[in-house]
């Protein structure tokens, strides 16, 4: 089992939980992002993700560093799915495990936080009403994203 | 040559997954021909060089692959 | 499949991730609590659960209910196993789910804390060189758990 | 007649899983009967009565079931 892993197949999350558990660990925390059908008023009908998937897998894997340099033991594992989505599909899973709770959680947390900044994945909703790759437009400075550094 | 790689919006405006541009040159430049092709959003795109993010003074070589970074929204 | 769940049965996380999701679930979040093998230098050689099981699974429907007064929408599915744990054994899974990320985790939180104040469940920790059930002796007050009260 | 459940050390200690009271009492009163029975931090235990948290002054009646219940610690 890949640790960082970007592709089309389904994900599986116990495969994720399994990578990330050992004998001293005490607490795992799993984030499954899925498909929802409406966000205020707006159906979504489908979604497609595209990636550049080397460096994305890439980029994941630098979560995981970040998340062991800062909650020191905690172990983070995370697949992301791209192609067509449908409603209920999982889009993402990220496991952290760490021999206490409040770390587990603080890791999963933060790397789902890191991969919506860094990691070249792109989401295009199709609504009943239309369609849009979304983050496309504002927000973003050019540059490298905040935090990225290299050695 | 160097190849330089699209995604997401920028691909479909620009109607190509790639293209090539000859070395050397920086992602400055790149950015500017991006926005003289009309690409919405180019004065904030981001680029990778070798799937590293760099920025617009970084000069690119002959073989390098750039990648155009539109926004990201994973998760 | 039961919401709120005491027993010696294995337990079955991917089970309580279905219990949770639906169509309009953007996020599910599964705590899994594992018995680990060092606490410091201390080694434990096994866990053992004891429960007042009626009351436990009434005190996590409560705690269902108090998730969704706090984040409108979340919905909580939690099993707590008991009997006696080895090493790498679950002992509690708890699965929520919301529309938005940041619910799901902190509703997620929200329930181990509140298991550690309010479910009847004992854990006594067989270790290398001795046993001790946990919480025997310090911090409880006498009266209604913090936050516990009746409609 | 009232039944009164032991779990964890209390049952430890009193070696026995229940025993049986006279209706009425308090939980006042089922305290101090663990006390003078010598059960470690007696003074801090929590009741539950029919499978609810009450405090000292509940007057129990004939028929409850209580449950002595010393700090939980699942999870």
């Amino acid at each position: 089992m890949k640790w960082y892993q970007v592709n089309e197949h389904p994900l599986e999350p116990m495969a994720l939980y399994e990578t990330v558990r050992h004998r001293n660990v005490g607490a795992v925390v799993l984030f499954i992002g899925t498909v929802r059908e409406m966000t205020g008023s707006k159906q979504t009908e489908l979604l497609e993700y595209e990636s550049y998937v080397p460096m994305a897998e890439k980029m994941l894997e630098q979560i995981g560093h970040e998340v062991s340099e800062r909650w020191p033991g905690a172990l983070t594992a995370i697949h992301h799915r791209i192609g067509r989505l449908d409603i209920l599909d999982e889009a993402v899973v990220i496991a952290t495990s760490s021999s206490h709770r409040a770390d587990a959680y603080e890791a999963n947390r933060y790397a789902i936080e890191r991969i919506k900044e860094i990691v070249p994945i792109w989401k295009r909703e199709h609504w009943t009403d239309g369609t849009k790759w979304i983050g496309d437009q504002k927000e973003q400075l050019p540059g490298r994203p905040e935090g990225v550094t290299y050695s | 040559m160097i190849e330089v790689l699209c995604f997401a919006h920028v691909a479909e405006e620009l109607a190509m997954r790639s293209y090539t541009v000859s070395a050397p040159t920086t992602i400055a430049s790149l950015r500017e021909g991006l926005m003289e092709r009309g690409v919405s959003g180019a004065e904030r795109l981001m680029f990778a060089v070798n799937e590293r993010y760099e920025t617009d003074d970084y000069m690119i070589e002959d073989g390098d692959t750039v990648a155009v970074i539109p926004m990201v929204s994973g998760g």
